[in-house]
Formats: C-alpha cells, structure tokens, sequence
C-alpha cells in the first residue's frame, strides 16, 4: 500500500501535512525537542506575539477542571523584535511552517505586528482577535463581525502573507464572525479560542486564578469546538483549521471530518508530549485503513 | 535530558497517613537525574480518560542509578495524587523527567545547613546524602505537623549530620516551627539549601541575608507543560533591569533558584 | 452545634434548601423516588413542558464526550394539559417546590403557557428562552437582550406567580441578556443551560445525533457556568440559581460563593441518582465546619 | 424496586478476546431481579472523575439469588466498558438495579424459540434457563462471529434444549448468520424471544408475523438515567393513535417489548 498524502494547501499556506500546535502550548516549538521529531510538524503557531514585551498576569495562572483547563497567562512574551532578533533564527530552518499568532490592544497595533513580521522565515501570520479591545472599552475584537474585519483588513494592507484568523468561540453565531474576517480578506480561519471560564477555591472562597477568569481549554471544550467547525465550514469558502480538546489521532480525525483542512494540538501537549507525533501516525492509519489516497479526500465528510 | 517513558512501580507504601513512598523503575531517568529535579507524571500508562487531566510535578526523593530506580514521597491531597496513592507494585506510570536546574554545590564550602518543611523536606533528602558523601558539614533542620510528617526521619538519624526537628504536635523534637531553629546561635553556615511552606522560606531568606550568607530554594508552582512551553508556572526573580525582576520558569529555570533572588509576594 | 439554615428566599420563592433539580434530568420528580427522598429537595423543574404535545427528536439523542453528555432529547413532553390533569397532581404535595419549565415557538407561546399555569399546586415558572424562535428564523430567544425580554414580559403580564429566566450561554456577553430579563420584570435568573456542541463518529463519518447538533451538560461546563453566575451576580439585583456540571457538594458551593443563591442539578443525577442527598449533607457539613450559621451568608462570597 | 448499590466484584475473566464475564456480589440486586432486567453501572466506587462520565446498561446474565450474585457478560469496545474490563476481584463497581421490565413468559405455551446474535445472546439465557426449569420445549438459535463469542455456548450443550448455532467464520456450527435457521422448516414455534443486532430482528419479526406467532424482543439505546426522567433511550413503539406509534422509554418500559411492535427504522 503506497502512503497516502497527507499535504494540505491552505489556500496558498503548504503544509507537509495537517498537524499543527496551538499558539500558548508548544512555546515556539525547541521547548518540545526532546519529545517530539520537530520537522515532522506540519506548522507551529508560536506564543501570542505583541508590540512591546508582555510580563502577563500574576500567578496563579492555571487551574485544573474537568476534562479541561483555565489559564490566564496573560500573553506574556518576549516582544515581537526580540522574536525577530533571538528566536526566529533558531526556528525558521525546520521543516514546519512558522505561524506567528498576533495579539493588540488597537487595529494599529496588528498592523504594525504585521508589518514588522513581514520578512523570511515567517510563514504565515495567525490574528488572535480574542483580545479585548482597550480603546473599545474592553470588549473582544472577535465577539462583533465589524471589529474582527477591521483587524483583518488592518493586517491584510500590510502584508500578502498567508493570514489565518482565529476566532473566539464566545459568540452566540460563530457564522457571521467567520464571513465577516473572510470578506475582510483572511486566507485561513482558525478556530477555536478559549472559552471563558472560572474556577473557584472553595477553602479560601476566592477565584483560583490571580486573574479571576481564565479561558477553557482541552477534551472539555471539544463538543463546542467541533460544532463551530461543522458551522463555519458551510459558512465560509476559506480552509479551516480546527482545534479546541484534540488530544488523540481520533479526536483530530473528528475534526478533519467537520470540515477543518488542518488541525491545532494545544492543551493536550501538556498532558502527553509526544500527542503529536501519535497523532500524525493515527491520521495516516486511518487514511490506510479506510483506503484513502489523499487526506482531503476527509476534509468535511460529515457534512451533508 | 528529560524524556517520557512508561514505568513501573516497584513499590508503593503509606509511610504516613495520606503520605507514600513509591518507587518507580526508570532506568533512563534515573541515569540522568540530578538533585532537586523532579518528574512530571499521570498514574495511567493510557491517556484515555480526561479527567483529571494534567501531570502532577513530584520531586525526587531518591535517585538510585544502580538500580536504575526513582524514588517519590508525596502526600496524597487532590484528585489527581489520590489516584496516584491507589497504585500498586507492577501498575504503570506515564512520567516526564528528569525536569529542571537542581540544586548545585558550591565548592569551597564547608558548612551547609538544609531547612526543610512539611512537604519541602522530600526534595532536600538528595542534597543531604551528596553532601554527606562528599564529607561536608551539615545540619539538618527539619519540620512538620507531626513526627510521621517528618520525611526521611529515620534515614537522617543514621546519617552523619546535625540533625534538628519540630513538630507543630510535639510529636516529636522540638515543639515549634522549623525556623525557630535558626535563632538558635549555635548554628553558624556557609550555604544554606531550603524548601516547603512560602512563609517559611521567607523567614530563612531573612536570614541568610541578615547572617550575608547564600543558599538555594526549591519552589513549588502550578505547573502545565513542564518543557518551559506554556509560561503557567513562572515565579519572580530579581534581575537586573527596570523593575528589578522578571518571572522565569519553575519547571526548566527552577525549581531551585538562589535563594537571595527570589521575590515571595504572590 | 445547631443546625445552620438552610432556606433560601429567591424574591419571594422560598425553598427549604437550596438544592433544585434541573429540568429534563429529574423527569416530574417521581422518577427518582427509589434513589432520593423528595421531600427533602428545595426545588423540582420539571422536564420542559409545550402548549401542545411533542414527541421529540429521533434516536440516538445522546452522545457522551469528555466530562460531558451532548443531548438532542427535542423537548419531548405530553403538552401543558396533560400536565395538568395527570401528572400534578402527582408531585403537588411533596415539600419540594414545584418549577415548570416552559418552552413555545413564539411569545405567544410562552404567554399561554403562563395563563394555563396559574394554578394551585405549580409554585413557579421557569421560562426556557433557550429555545430557537421559528418566527425569528430560529434565532433563539436567549442570544438577544431585546427577545429574551419580549417573552419575560408577556409571561409576566399573564401571571403573578414566580418568574424564574433561564440564559442560555451560548451568547457573547450574558450581562447584557440578565439586565434585559431583570427589566422585563423576572424575580430570579436561573443559568445556564447547554452549550451547543456536536460530536461525530468517525467510523461512519457523520454525527453521533440524528438532531446533528446538541447541548452539552455535565462537569465539563462547570468552569463556564461559574464564570456567567459571577458576571451576572453582579450585573443584577435579582437572586440567581446557579447550574452547569454540578456533581457534588464542592462545586454546588463554587456555584453559591460566585454568587447564586440556590443551584440546580442535572446531568449529575444520571452518574449518581442520590447525588442531590449527598450535596444537602455536604452544603450543610461546610456551613458547619466553617461556623456559619446561615447559607446566605456564603451567598456570593468569592466577588470582591 | 431498583437501587444503587456500590458492590464488589467476585470474579472477572475474558472469556474471548475482548469479552468479559463478571460475577457480582449484590443480594439486594439479585433478590429483586427478573429475567430481561439490566443493571446500570459504573467501573468506580468513588465517583470522582469525570471522564468517562456516563454509566453503561448491561444485561443480566445470570442471577443467583442464593449466593446474593449476579452476572454480566460483555464485550469491552469503548472508554466504559475498558475500564470496566480492568477490574480484579475485589474491586468495586457502582450499580443500579434491577431495571426495566423484563420477558414474560405465557402461561399455557409449550413451544419456544429464542434468537439471539451477537452480544444479544447475553440477556437470553436466563429466559432459557427458566423456560427449562418449566419444562418448556426450548429451541436455540444463536449465532456470532465465531465461536468463542457464542456466549453460554457450553451452558447451552449441557441443557435439555434443542440447540443450533451459526458462526460468520465458520468456527462452529452452521456458517452464516443465525436467522437463517428460521427459514428451516422444522422448526415451529408458539412464542419467541430475540436479541441482537436490528438487522437480524427485523428479519425475526418479519418472520413472527409471517408465521402469525408472537414474541418479545429486548432492545438497546444510548442510556442517560435509567430511571425514565431523561427521554434519551426511547424507542418506537406502535400504539393505537394518530401517527400509529409513540416513543417508550427502553429503560423503564422496556428493555424487553412485543416484537410485533417495535418499530424499527431509526
Ligand atoms: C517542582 C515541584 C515539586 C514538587 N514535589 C512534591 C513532592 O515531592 N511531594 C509532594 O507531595 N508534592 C510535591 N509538589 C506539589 C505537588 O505537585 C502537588 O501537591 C500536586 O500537584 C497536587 O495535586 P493533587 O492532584 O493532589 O491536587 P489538585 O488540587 O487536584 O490539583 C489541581 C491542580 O493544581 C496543581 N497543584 C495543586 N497544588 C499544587 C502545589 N502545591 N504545587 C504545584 N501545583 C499544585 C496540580 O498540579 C493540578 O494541576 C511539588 C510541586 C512542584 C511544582
Ligand atoms: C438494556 C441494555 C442492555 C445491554 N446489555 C449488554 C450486555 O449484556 N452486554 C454487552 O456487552 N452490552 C450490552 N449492552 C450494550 C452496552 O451498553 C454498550 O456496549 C456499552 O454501553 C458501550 O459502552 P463503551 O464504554 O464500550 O462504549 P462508548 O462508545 O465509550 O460509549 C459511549 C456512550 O454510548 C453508549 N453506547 C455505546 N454503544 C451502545 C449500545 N450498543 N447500546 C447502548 N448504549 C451504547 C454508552 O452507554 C455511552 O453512553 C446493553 C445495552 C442496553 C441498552
Ligand atoms: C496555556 C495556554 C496559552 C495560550 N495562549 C494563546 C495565545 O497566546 N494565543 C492564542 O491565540 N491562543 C492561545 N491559547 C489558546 C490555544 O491556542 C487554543 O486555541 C485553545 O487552547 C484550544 O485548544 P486546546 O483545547 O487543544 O488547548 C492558549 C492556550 C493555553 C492552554
Ligand atoms: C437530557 C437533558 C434534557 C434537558 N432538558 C431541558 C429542558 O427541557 N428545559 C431546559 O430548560 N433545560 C433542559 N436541560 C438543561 C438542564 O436543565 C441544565 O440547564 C443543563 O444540563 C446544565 O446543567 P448540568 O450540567 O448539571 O446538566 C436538559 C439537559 C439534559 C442533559
Ligand atoms: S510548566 Fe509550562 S512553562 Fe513551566
Ligand atoms: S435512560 Fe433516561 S429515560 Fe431511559
């Protein structure tokens, strides 16, 4: 039996093959070397990059719930020119693609983000509209369709690069989100973000998490997860990225089925660090056994 | 360098209520293994079931390269190491390790002293046995609730060192808390390597910098990836800039940090 | 030591313990007789209840995932008149509080409802807003301040008895949604019902539920449940019933310290049919360990 | 009347590849149970973790109200009943039951057939055993992939009954599937029993109502409660209304209804 092709064309975006790691849990990928053959990745989304270097919240910063996980890390990062100078070096000569996941308080602050990215060794740019807009009195730039196209159309005049829009997934119709960054002119939707959730320490009465509230991630979230996918790809022409709880060849497979043309491993990192390899070698098994050639020949199989 | 494997417990034992012992068969880890690392583990060989869904980071008590053996002691309190405390000899584990920057020795050093409490005293038994071995001067300040609380206890007893411990019941030594000891004029030092309850190291980072002396901590924090990926666990650390601190990670920066530098405000 | 109390006063709904049963998982309450005693419950919401009989949506309507159940059940129930005749008479003499929970198409719908319903015996209404609006294109009722009001309003105008509103999380700002519904006149919030999510068998490639879609309940919403009580708690004046995951003693005190006054179990009854008994005893046991000699003085505790 | 009971199990063994026997001991089930009833259950004794979250209906095997035990044999494929499969003597489960209505049997009815495929030989054969314990006229009919899945196989050969088995593998018996034995013109019948998989049901009820006998038949549905409140089990049932049918609950009304009325097209 001859391998089947596990390439995927993200609208111009090449992946060697779907299996991705989600922006916040793989670091900028060496963090995993010891655990995982980095070159066998199809992308990495590297840490939520901003402006300026982010200190992120006090700690605690995770608390354990079922099936899942808060965090409110806070973007802490480095800063997007020391990711220029320091890491991008290191990271861009491996086989994945380098996704770089942006995170600002205004429209400017992704344009220039977008502008200063805009060199070799950066395959793509994922726009993480999650953020709560400061100007805007807080309220995320991805819960309303006209503020998440003003930041993709932001970005878009800066660069011809490949941008992924990814979305928050706390919304009441994910739908008008995903058509309103697709007009703006996003190559790729990603989805989803975290769910906003709180944990609460009942000894000492207060919330876990120094920041209170914290978003929902890993195998609790993935019934949502896999639900907007299914919705957003009747939705919408643009390949999908799908993520939200995979933790498992099968979980991925899920996903691929609702329409998502490559999927993100994230919190499941944390638990397994080889999760992505496993799933790699899972999808090709299943392509095997089923006697599929191509893995888009899957992409959105459950839809009818 | 860390990695994961799948092990088998050798040995499981309540030493105390709530608190086991288990040692684990991991000849790779244990080649490797420094003091003050630790491990990052799942008590399932299968990560099928979710829930609780993250490792539980654990420091080794005993590191044993000849029989290629790890040793834990934790205290059985949450969902997750209650899960752990119902394995037995020939059940597996899903561990990662050996994770992060041990504790170093300084040479030229001749009197140590350790201060560990309740839990803080299962990652110090290493140092105590190297220091021992390599014929240093050490004192061993030790406390806990209760004399069962008192890790170690009885393999400190047949060592060669100073040896002082409270208990909060007076179950045993001294009737007090651990710091206590420090008053004392008798103990004089040149290092000093501590662990347990923040308060407590707080009164000995004090200390060390009242008597301008250095030593090492070992902190615990909430931890997700344990490969420095996910920035969950990170502490404060005075460095040199503006704010005169930054946070660095726990898991592959630390556990162990120089004592004087660390920030306890959280 | 004497007994703390135990009753809660929801605006004028007074239960003798804080501890509900949520809607569509307690059946009319007779359906746990062999596990529970009744009597000791503070509240029972029946199975959601129609103007006319529904028979409901096909089988399979439910698929377990992580830390979760998805249901599609469709609403299935005997109609209000049925109700009525045959099946309050049944529950009206426990001591638990009898709740029904009413759904409609349209504002008419739940008007009616309301107007049937003002009988002896039925001690409040929970009105479901959770539900998809034909007339507005299915867009359910929940998602917008403006709707959601609409049915409390004509609810209210029918009936003086208790008036408890029902969010729907699956909506960007749940705030917004509570403030509407508190002008609209209800005397208590009760959140949060299902989030919407999916799941897809991978072997024949299509979802698990003939319905496709599902709400999803049971440990892993917890963290999104508390959240919304802490937000609306202090977005609104009215007593909240907190409910989303619910399984034992521990998380029903999450729930009461973010903010709500009672708390609603649901999915857990299925993993453990005297799961609500062992949450009485264990409300009562914290109260005592910590000296408190009232439950409403933990009401809500964990906002600062 | 139906409880929850947290048991112990007396013995477990794969007695196929992937199937299981369990032997439980839990007087107050085993007292109330009857034939066709199933118990709702759960691999824990502490209900802690979430994941798995749902209990798993399975049908009573054997009952044996002397010894306070019952039986249950299964076929470990998903999360649940893999964990249920790890468990040794000793160990706990969480149950409910008895539960549902069972098989009747009609007084003044000598002839039986029972018909089962698959994992629907396991609620069968205590019906068999009471109908030979009646000195009924019993015949047989069961089939499966191959024969260490023909379950009570061996129980079956040494009872007074008329026994035919078919194997898709040709490992035993007959190869094929075991309806088509009803083709067979020597088999006559005055009730019978069937369980399996719809396919081969619909195939008996076909064949009941060509030959104008009667029968019940004992169904499977994805299980929420198992006490009637949560509607997730129900089945089609005909009824004397408008549409001609209406849903019944499986747990409570059924699992076991006429055959001549289940409707089978979901
Ligand atoms: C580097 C390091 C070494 C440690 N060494 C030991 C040891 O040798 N023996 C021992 O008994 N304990 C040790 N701990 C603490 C141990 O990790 C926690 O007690 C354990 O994670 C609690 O898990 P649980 O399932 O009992 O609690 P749960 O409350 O169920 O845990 C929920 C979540 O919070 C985290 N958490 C809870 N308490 C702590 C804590 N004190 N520190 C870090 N995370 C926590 C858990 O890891 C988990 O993610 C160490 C911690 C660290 C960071
Ligand atoms: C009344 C009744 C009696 C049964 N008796 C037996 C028996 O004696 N032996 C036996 O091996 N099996 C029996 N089954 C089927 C058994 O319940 C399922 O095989 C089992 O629930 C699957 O669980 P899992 O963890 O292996 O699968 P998973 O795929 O992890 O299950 C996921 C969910 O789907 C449900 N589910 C999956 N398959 C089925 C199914 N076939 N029927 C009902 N629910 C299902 C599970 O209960 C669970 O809620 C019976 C089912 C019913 C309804
Ligand atoms: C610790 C942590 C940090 C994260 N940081 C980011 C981030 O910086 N930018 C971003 O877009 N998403 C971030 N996410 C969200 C993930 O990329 C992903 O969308 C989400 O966790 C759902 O996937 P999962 O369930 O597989 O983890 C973070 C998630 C976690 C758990
Ligand atoms: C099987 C099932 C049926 C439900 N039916 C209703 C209903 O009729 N009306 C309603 O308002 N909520 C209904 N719900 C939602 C629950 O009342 C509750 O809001 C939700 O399940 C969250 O709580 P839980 O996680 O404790 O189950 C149903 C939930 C389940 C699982
Ligand atoms: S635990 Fe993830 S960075 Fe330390
Ligand atoms: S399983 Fe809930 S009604 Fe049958």
């Amino acid at each position: 039996m001859t391998k089947p092709n596990l390439a995927v064309d993200l609208n111009g975006l090449k992946l060697q093959n779907p299996v991705t790691t989600a922006s916040g849990t793989f670091g900028f990928g060496p963090e995993y070397r010891n655990y995982v053959d980095l070159n066998r990745l199809g992308g990495v989304m590297v840490k939520g990059t901003t402006l300026n270097p982010k200190l992120g919240n006090p700690t605690p910063r995770i608390a354990e719930t079922p099936a899942g996980m808060l965090n409110a890390i806070g973007l802490q990062n480095p800063g997007v020119d020391h990711f220029l100078a320091r890491i991008l070096p290191l990271i861009k000569d491996y086989n994945f693609k380098t996704i770089v996941n942006i995170s600002g308080n205004t429209v400017e602050d992704y344009a220039k983000l977008a502008n200063k990215l805009n060199v070799e060794g950066v395959d793509a740019l994922e726009i993480n509209i999650s953020c709560p807009n400061v100007k805007k009195g807080g309220l995320a730039f991805g819960t309303q369709p006209e503020m998440a196209a003003s930041v993709v159309e932001a970005v878009r005049a800066e660069t011809d690069m490949s941008l992924i829009t990814k979305l928050s997934p706390n919304v009441a119709d994910i739908t008008s989100i995903a058509r309103a960054v697709e007009e703006a002119g996003t190559d790729v939707i990603s989805l989803i973000n975290t769910l906003l959730g709180m944990k609460i320490d009942i000894h000492n009465q207060e919330p876990i998490l120094a920041n209170k509230m914290g978003g929902l991630s890993g195998p609790a979230i993935k019934p949502v997860a896999v639900r907007m996918v299914y919705q957003v790809a009747q939705a919408v022409e643009v390949p999908l990225i799908g993520m939200g709880g995979i933790s498992n060849a099968d979980d991925a497979i899920e996903f691929l089925l609702a329409g998502a043309s490559a999927i993100s491993v994230g919190t499941a990192n944390f638990v397994n660090p080889e999760v992505t390899m496993e799933i790699l070698d899972g999808i090709e098994e299943y392509l095997v056994e089923k006697g599929y050639e191509d893995i888009n020949e899957i992409v959105g199989k459950a839809i009818k | 360098m860390s990695k994961r494997v799948i092990a088998k417990v050798i040995s499981q034992e309540e030493i105390s209520p709530r608190h086991f012992k288990m040692v684990i068969d991991a000849p790779e880890v244990a080649k490797e293994a420094k003091i003050g690392q630790f491990i990052h583990l799942k008590w399932v060989a299968k990560l099928n079931e979710h829930d609780p869904l993250l490792r539980r980071p654990i420091s080794l008590n005993e590191i044993d390269q000849e029989a290629g053996t790890i040793t834990i002691i934790y205290r059985a309190i949450g969902r997750g190491t209650q899960l752990l405390a119902t394995l037995k000899a020939g059940d597996q584990v899903d561990l990662m390790g050996p994770i992060g920057m041990g504790f170093s020795i300084p040479e030229d050093t001749n009197k140590f002293v350790v201060v560990g409490g309740g839990m803080g005293i299962a990652p110090l038994y290493p140092v105590v046995k190297k220091l021992v071995e390599l014929n240093k001067e050490v004192t061993v300040l030790i406390g806990a609730e209760n004399k069962g609380q008192l890790l170690n206890l009885a393999d400190y007893e047949e060592m060669d060192v100073e040896l002082k411990a409270s208990t909060v019941d007076g179950s045993y030594g001294y009737q007090g808390f651990v710091t206590e000891f420090l008053d004392d004029t008798l103990i004089d030092a040149d290092y000093i390597y501590t662990c347990g309850p923040e308060v407590m190291m707080e009164v000995v980072q004090n200390w060390v910098i009242a008597n301008d002396i250095k030593g090492e901590a070992s902190l615990e924090e909430r931890m997700g990836c344990g490969t420095g990926a996910c920035l969950s666990c990170v502490c404060k650390i005075k460095v040199r800039n503006e704010s005169g601190w930054d946070y660095k990670k726990t898991c592959i920066q630390g556990p162990v940090f120089p004592l004087n530098e660390v920030i306890f405000d959280d």
